[in-house]
């Protein structure tokens, strides 16, 4: 599905990214672990176009979509989340979610003029969607709250509620779990896993909660400084001991997990 | 064929010129920049600012004189600049508590601080009209050249002349040390580096026990500081009318921006690019290549690239292609 | 369209201040800083779509302004033949060499490996067709300019009905804005502001400068109007019959008349622009618009064309401000190149917006209304102010040199009702809901 | 009596309240932790505590005193420190410029501090240099809770330190939260990643709805089932 | 019943600093008028002052509907710069039919303008004096000049015609370049003005505007010693401002060897202000005119009056000089003929703008003296 081939992106003379290659098969969910900084987000944007390659490719169904803009990429199937948060701030929730899909009849200037009946119907069929969404995610209450209002785990939420306003292929998630309630978390596991099963979403995760990648992905990616480090089943990654004294490291956190799993 | 007066027509109408009207920019540009950086609004009262501040040091200059205080070979308005900078301070720190404090409490756009800097601008602008009227003022004294084009050419023996005026040479110098002092009190010092923490995240200064009437208030009072000096400068080198001040405006604003907001580097840089490509695009090369060529191939016209018609244009046409390979400034300004 | 009492109540209170104003000085003053408010609103309506609906801070408003004066007489003034018997058609040519030359260059540019060797192409190019561009268009312009210099020394029109210019106008300003916005919407913020209000600056250096297109300072005055003519009335004896009958002084009554036939030509105008925004702002496209003034690198990966939209809402803008422009040049009666002035013609358009409330049609719309008569009345309001403040006075030097600065109560009082406004409606009378 | 207490706060940000009557305490030395569901209030009952919200009833005391009414900077001042859930860093200034930011009060050579928070975050000391703005988002809460240790405080509030911390960091920041707390610092912390938390909180509670919903030592909210299900992801 | 006068200046804007001194200008004929009490038996004149901001034609244009249509004025004393005179013309004076005489507006456009007779002004034409400073320079010998000038109709028009005029004459202009007034720095213009070369630098700009700081660059740098100062750049305030430097520097004004001039900048100075100042004198003989003609006409009424301002210009009649004005009431009440010289040597020709006599000066020893006339 996407095959990114020897990616650099360097930052002045930092190494962000540093000949990563990877593949997020067709219909996976794909977990990309890795320490803080070793260059996930960054693989993302330029993945998702916001940033240019320093060299290397992506290729997204063996077509070559290195440094396609964002917007493109969006119409080919391609979304994405932000691991801060951007939502847009002075709208209501529903409407950022309304706002998402594309082609809508009311984007051209001459419908809103000529064609309000037409976009009467589209609105209200989008609106419909959108609280589906917003049930889904527990917050319906807060529709017409404007979404720079949103606690910071709210915020996270409709930054993955607006993933689910469009028929994806492919779907980059960037710390969606960070800040968000671990019930709650749960719940959108299994939203992701019945959208890979049912719509045949391809997901690629980047999470540092390792119950939730546990539950959700295989395979899992695990980069650092910018490479590739292991790659393989939860099960692989876990027992690997580059990964455990990169990322997982043998301390409290592993106690527990091992206790409450 | 005479390389020596060919160098010294083109330093006497491009060089020295060029250096001290860019050096005045960038004075002005640093106080535009400052309140850029630390307030994060374009503040458009800069140029009465700088009339104020001038008419204050005006006044204070003729009692000097009055009672027959002079400065030497120096400018007696020297003398009079620190008073004049209190005496802005002042205002500014009134304007502050009267009228800027709100907005920020009620966190207002960057954008409703331009205009309410506008209505700042329209105020300032009245007072120094009541204050001191519309004329223009001379208030210059002390030696006026460090040389002169008649005592240069006597002096050298060459056909040319070149005149270095005493306010050029201590607008330049004024420059250099105040751009190195702010950048340093910015970089180095506790409130200095308390005023950045302020702008970059209000709350989160909050959170570290900044004061924030404390940044505020030793910002308006460096914005005084540079306003008055860059007026007074200008005022001793040209002369002192508060419609030229406010006309000023423009080519400061553009000084700050081509060198990036909020860098005191990119004010100094930016003002040196503005007033020399004003001067070299529009400069006519007939008199330097006459020197240089040999006699029968003096050019006839004026090898002139563009009219002065045109000077503004041109030097907003290449603030404008800077921008386009360097969106935010030359030294990377920040953004609102 | 919810009509909310306050707004309504906003809109009467300055109805109002037209009204007293008409009662108190004369209805033809009301008039004329009317008709000039419906221009205003427009300008503050095409600024907001901006900076309102997509966040783009344009201070070049003035070249806009500008151009649309400029199509103004393009279309409406009548051709010189003797001019361009001396050389219209070389500067034409001389104009699609200098064009040819820039097209040449962007594609060198485009087509060559970069290097040394295509930088150097490229300064060879601009250099060599810069003066093949001098060469061809100079002498044109000199022998144009030398035709009556003291009338005409300029191209002309093309003698078509003024009305045509307020759509030309627009179109005018749109090109311009096309190019403008295809090489600095890039640009963000404060920097695309500077570089806006650079080129306006170089638009307005062309008009005054280039005496061909349009007698640079000398202006072009007596431009044909869509409206009678007050003299004409005055003679008509129809018309002072019917005045009379109605108790009217012919000549109040003419001029009164005259205004009323151009502020029904601009409000025309301003309703259906009004129309046009509202609709397009609660659609679809003014929330696509919002999320993209929002958060641009969201909006972007949610699939919309940032630049793309930025381009199509600043090239409305600026044609809004462009149809503006040639009705303001059509309402002066003359095209005044010395008159565009950043303060007048963009900063005070931006404190309509501001005032009025940005983002908001109508409050764009009020603001121009209410910033315009203040700018007019301030000076009365000045001048009375300064008077009943000296008139407790003792005659002496303060009471003197306060009457002999009465000229400058006008700036100040600008500048308190300002600051006053915004005080107490910080984010505009009328703020986006 | 606690050392830092936030009783019976009720407030919001307009019209409508967030907290309902919610109670915060910390005792001197000990760990603090709120969960609860996004949105309950968890924050703004933080930014309660911390003066940076209007309470419209409900009192904070601070080691005796009543200091409902101070100003954050004020609260500074007093020996309490916060890191914000967002916007926690100044983008535009060095790693270290962060670090001195938050030791802007204190008099004393901040070196010794500095180099425990490097020692801490040993990232940090290579990117001392860099504006925090360029840092990933988990290097940038490593920034936010090292400016905020640079304080030196008496009360520590932490507004989830370890969102998007990776698990070797995280399990660091909280030994790290031990044994600040065993030097006697308070310690009132919001967290998600609420089982880790919990299993080192002396005190745990469970906000819904801007109000208190369970309150009992950290061990034993982790051993309820119902906690456990409807709060802590099974 | 009072007379009204509406005087429309730009009291604010690129003008400021000169518009003062016309509009006390204007001010001192009204004062001098009421003094004397007998204009139309007994009436007074009051002066209504208005901005017409000199560049914002909307502006002016409402400014002078309120003096027009509100106030009631009779005459308007103005505009200044041509661009809002020419507004004001058509958009107000015409429609309402009220006479305007205007002491700076120097376009050549506005006489070919179709003005209903109502337009006058006291300024003179560019075109002559192009002439007229071409004589000049060529007496003096020279043949190679500099030109600048101020980016407006009135240095435009001025520069033009004196170009024509001395190209025609055989002299070579190395350069005619503009500049803006209010800048903030004229290095550029001066050094292509210098690298262009000439044996004096032609200014046709304002005394206190752009033409000053060109003369003060030149100075400074060491690029011309002698300049040639035409109407806009004779004033007191130039010889204070620059001092010796201006020495040698020649030029013309209007004028004629009457002893108007000279009477009318001694009243001014007893008044308390500089009547030297640019077009001062313009406005002074602008308002007189205005009243003269009233009291030819015996009537307030612009229709009736318009015609009569040529009259009591011109010859026949007695000449009538600054401070006289009391005296031509008197005559013109008895039914006598006058010709108003005032400060400016008045002398109306075409459809009412000044023929242009001129005083040509050379400044010695930082005093303006009058060598000749014109
Ligand atoms: N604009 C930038 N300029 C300089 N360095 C940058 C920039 N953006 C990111 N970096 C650096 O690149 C590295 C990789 O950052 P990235 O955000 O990709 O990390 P990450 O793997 O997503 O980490 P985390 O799990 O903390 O989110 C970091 O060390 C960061 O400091
Ligand atoms: N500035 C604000 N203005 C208005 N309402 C707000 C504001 N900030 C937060 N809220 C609302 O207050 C409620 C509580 O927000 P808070 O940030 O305290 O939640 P939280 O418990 O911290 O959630 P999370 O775990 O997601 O961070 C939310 O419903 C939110 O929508
Ligand atoms: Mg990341
Ligand atoms: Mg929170």
């Amino acid at each position: 599905m996407i095959v990114v081939e020897n990616l650099h992106k360097h930052f002045g003379g930092f190494h962000a990214v540093d000949g990563a290659s990877l593949e997020i098969r067709q219909g996976s969910v794909t977990g990309l672990i890795g320490p803080n900084g070793a260059g996930k987000t960054t693989l993302f944007n330029v993945v998702a176009g916001r940033l240019a390659p320093t060299s290397g490719r992506v290729l997204m169904d063996g077509e070559d979509i290195t440094g396609l803009p964002p917007h493109a990429l969006f119409h080919k199937g391609l979304l994405r989340t932000f691991q801060i948060a951007h939502e847009f701030s002075s709208m209501t929730v529903r409407e950022n979610l309304m706002m998402v899909p594309a082609g809508q009849l009311g984007e051209t200037l001459w419908n809103t003029w000529f064609r309000r009946g037409a976009i009467a119907a589209e609105e209200r069929a989008l609106a419909q969607k959108a609280d589906e969404v917003l049930e889904f995610l527990t917050i319906s209450h807060l529709a017409d709250e404007r979404a720079g209002n949103l606690s910071g785990g709210q915020k996270k939420l409709l930054e993955l509620g607006r993933t689910m306003m469009v028929d994806a292929k492919v779907v980059f998630l960037d710390e969606v779990g960070a800040g968000v309630n671990r019930t709650l978390l749960n719940t959108i596991g299994d939203a992701i896993e019945r959208l890979n099963r049912e719509r045949g979403y391809t997901f690629c995760v980047i999470e540092h909660d390792m119950d939730f990648i546990s539950r959700i992905c295989d395979p899992v990616i695990c980069m650092a400084e910018g490479k590739v480090l292991a790659q393989g089943t939860v099960e692989e990654i876990k027992n690997d001991e580059r990964v455990i004294e990169a990322y997982l490291g043998t301390g409290l956190k592993n106690k527990i997990v091992g206790t409450t799993a | 064929m005479d390389f020596l007066n060919a160098l010294v027509v083109f330093a006497n109408f491009v060089v020295v010129p060029a250096t001290a009207y860019g050096a005045q920019l960038a004075l002005g540009a640093l106080g535009v920049t400052l309140i850029f950086g630390i307030l994060r609004f374009s503040n458009f009262a800069h140029g009465d600012t700088m009339a104020f501040g001038t008419m204050i040091a005006i006044l204070v200059t003729w009692g000097l004189q009055a009672v027959g205080i002079t400065f030497g070979p120096l400018p007696t308005a020297l003398l009079a600049l620190p008073v004049a900078i209190g005496v802005t301070a002042l205002l500014l720190l009134g304007t502050d508590r009267m009228i800027y404090r709100f907005y920020r409490k009620v966190r207002a756009a960057p954008v409703i601080l331009v205009m309410v800097s506008l209505g700042v601008m329209f105020v300032m602008n009245a007072l120094v009209r009541f204050g001191i009227g519309v004329n223009e003022y001379r208030f210059e004294d002390g030696a006026r050249f460090v040389i002169d084009a008649r005592g240069f050419r006597e002096m050298t023996g060459l056909a040319e002349g070149l005149a270095i005026r005493t306010t050029q040479v201590i607008t330049i110098v004024m420059a250099v040390i105040m751009v190195a002092a702010l950048f340093w009190f910015l970089r180095h010092t506790r409130t200095g580096k308390s005023m950045r923490a302020f702008s970059d995240n209000e709350d989160l200064a909050l959170l570290s026990g900044i004061n924030p009437e404390r940044v505020v208030a030793v910002t308006w009072i460096i914005t005084a500081a540079l306003a008055t000096t860059a007026g007074v400068l200008y005022g001793l080198d040209k002369s002192f009318k508060a419609f030229t001040y406010f006309q000023l405006l423009l080519p400061i604003f553009a000084s700050a921006i081509v060198g990036g907001l909020g860098n005191p580097l990119g004010a100094i840089a930016g003002g040196f690019i503005i007033a020399y490509s004003e001067i070299m695009v529009t400069y006519a090369f007939k008199r330097m290549l006459t020197h240089l060529l040999p006699e029968n191939l003096a050019p006839d016209g004026l090898v002139q690239l563009l009219s002065t018609d045109y000077k503004f244009a041109v030097s907003f046409a290449i603030l404008i292609i800077v921008l386009l390979f360097k969106p935010t400034g030359l030294f990377k300004g920040q953004q609102s | 369209m919810t009509v909310n009492l306050r707004n309504v109540g906003l809109f009467a209170l300055v109805a109002a201040l037209f009204v007293i104003t008409g009662m108190t000085q004369s209805w033809n003053v009301t008039l004329t800083i009317f008709n000039m408010g419906l221009i205003s609103a427009i300008l503050a309506l095409g600024v907001n779509m901006q900076w309102g609906y997509a966040g783009l801070f344009n201070i070049g408003i003035m070249g806009f302004v500008a151009v649309g004066g400029l199509a103004a007489v393009l279309v409406s003034m009548p051709p010189v033949n003797d001019a361009w018997a001396a050389g219209g058609l070389q500067i034409i040519f001389g104009l699609i060499l200098g064009a040819a030359t820039i097209a040449l260059a962007i594609q060198f540019w485009k087509r060559m490996a970069p290097g040394r060797a295509r930088a150097l192409g490229m300064l060879v190019i601009l250099v060599g067709g810069f003066f093949l561009f001098r060469a061809v268009f100079d002498p044109a312009v000199s022998a144009v300019e030398a035709v009556n210099p003291a009338a005409t020394g300029y191209l002309g029109g093309l003698g078509l009905p003024i009305l045509l210019a307020w759509p030309a106008g627009g179109l005018l300003a749109a090109g311009c804005a096309w190019l403008i916005g295809k090489t600095a919407l890039g640009l963000r913020s404060d920097y695309l502001a500077i570089a806006t209000l650079g080129i306006a600056e170089i638009i307005i250096s062309v008009l005054k400068n280039e005496d061909w297109l349009a007698r640079g300072v000398k202006n072009v005055v007596g431009l044909p109007r869509p409206v009678p003519y007050e003299v004409n009335l005055q003679r008509s004896p129809e018309f002072v019959e019917r005045v009379t009958a109605w108790g009217f002084d012919p000549v109040t009554a003419s001029g009164i008349t005259v205004k009323l036939a151009y502020a029904g030509l601009f409000a025309t105008v301003l309703l259906v622009l009004v129309l046009l925004a509202e609709l397009a702002l609660r659609s679809p496209w003014g929330r696509m618009m919002r999320a993209i003034r929002d958060n641009e690198i969201a909006a972007a990966a949610m699939g919309k064309n940032v630049t793309k939209r930025h381009l199509q809402i600043f090239v409305i803008g600026c044609a809004v401000c462009g149809i503006a422009g040639a009705m303001m040049t059509t309402l002066d009666g003359q095209l005044t190149p010395g008159t565009y002035q950043p303060l007048r013609f963009t900063f005070l358009i931006w404190v309509m917006v501001i005032v009025g409330g940005s983002g908001n049609n109508w409050g764009a719309v009020l603001g121009g209304f209410l910033i315009w008569w203040l700018w007019v009345m301030v000076e009365p309001i000045g001048l009375w102010l300064i008077q009943s403040v000296v008139a407790g006075m003792g005659p002496g030097m303060l009471r003197t040199h306060l009457i002999e600065s009465a000229a400058h109560m006008r700036l100040l009082t600008m500048g308190v009702i300002l600051l006053l406004v915004l005080r107490f409606s910080p984010r505009g009378l009328i703020p986006e809901k | 009596m606690s050392f830092l207490i936030g009783e019976n706060m009720t407030g919001g940000y307009g019209a409508a309240d967030i907290l309902h009557g919610c109670t915060l305490a910390v005792d001197k030395g000990k760990i603090a932790v709120i969960v609860g569901p996004n949105g309950a209030g968890k924050s703004t009952a933080m930014k309660a505590v911390f003066g940076m919200l209007k309470l419209r009833g409900g009192a904070v005391r601070l080691d005796g005193e009543d200091i409902t009414t101070l100003s954050p900077q004020d609260r500074v001042a007093k020996g309490m420190a916060f890191v914000p859930q967002t916007q926690n860093i100044f983008t535009s200034m060095t790693v270290e410029e962060n670090l001195e930011m938050g030791a802007f009060l204190r008099r004393d050579d901040i070196r010794p501090t500095m180099e425990q928070v490097y020692d801490l975050f040993p990232i940090l000391r290579d990117k001392r240099r860099q504006p925090a703005g360029e840092l990933s988002g988990g290097q940038r809460q490593q920034v936010a809770v090292g400016r905020a240790l640079m304080t030196q405080p008496k009360v520590l509030m932490l507004d989830e330190p370890t969102a998007g911390v990776s698990p070797i960091v995280m399990d660091e920041l909280f030994d790290r939260i031990i044994e600040v707390a065993r030097t006697g610092i308070s310690i009132l912390m919001v967290e998600q990643n609420a089982r880790q938390a919990l299993e080192i909180a002396d005190v745990g509670y469970v906000l819904v709805q801007g109000a208190n919903r369970y309150t009992d030592t950290g061990a034993a909210l982790l051993a309820d089932p119902e906690v456990r299900r409807t709060f802590l992801g099974g | 019943q009072d007379i009204k006068i509406g005087i429309i200046l730009g009291f604010t804007g690129p003008l400021e600093s000169i518009t003062p001194n016309m509009a006390a200008g204007a001010e001192l004929a009204i004062a001098e008028v009421n003094e004397a009490g007998t204009l139309l038996d007994g009436q007074t004149v009051t002066s209504i002052r208005a901005d017409s901001t000199c560049i914002d034609a909307s502006a002016a244009t409402a400014a002078a509907e309120r003096l027009i249509t509100s106030e009631g004025v009779n005459a308007i004393m103005g505009a200044d710069c041509s661009g809002v005179t020419s507004a004001i013309l058509h958009n107000v004076a015409k429609p309402n039919g009220v006479v305007m005489v205007s002491p700076s507006a120097t376009s050549p456009a506005l006489s070919a303008d179709d003005d209903d007779g109502l337009f006058f002004r006291t300024a003179p034409s560019d075109a002559r004096q192009g002439v007229v400073m071409t004589e000049i320079l060529m007496d003096r010998g020279i043949s190679s000049v500099a030109v600048t000038y101020t980016n407006n109709d009135y240095g435009q028009g001025l520069a033009d015609s004196f170009v024509s005029a001395f190209t025609e004459a055989g002299g070579t202009v190395t350069i005619n370049a503009s500049h803006e007034d209010g800048r903030a720095d004229y290095s550029s213009e001066v050094g292509a003005l210098a690298s262009a070369g000439g044996e004096v630098l032609v200014v046709a700009g304002y005394v206190d505007q752009g033409g000053r700081g060109i003369i003060q660059a030149a100075l400074d740098s060491g690029a011309f010693d002698v300049f040639v100062l035409p109407d806009g750049m004779v004033g007191e305030s130039l010889v204070e401002n620059i001092g010796s430097g201006l020495d040698g520097s020649f030029g013309q004004y209007p004028g004629t060897d009457s002893p108007g001039a000279a009477l009318y900048a001694e009243m001014a100075s007893g008044a308390g202000f500089d009547g030297t100042s640019a077009f001062s004198s313009e406005s002074y003989d602008a308002a007189a005119l205005i009243m003269l003609a009233m009291q030819a006409a015996g009537s307030t009424s612009s229709a009736d009056f318009k015609d009569h301002i040529m009259a009591v210009a011109n010859e026949p009649g007695e000449p009538i000089y600054p401070g006289e004005l009391a005296k031509a009431i008197e005559i013109l009440k008895e039914g006598g003929e006058i010709d108003y010289v005032g400060a400016t040597a008045v002398e109306l020709i075409g459809t009412g703008e000044s023929a242009g006599n001129y005083r040509e000066i050379e400044i010695q020893n930082g005093v303006i003296e009058t060598v000749g006339f014109r």
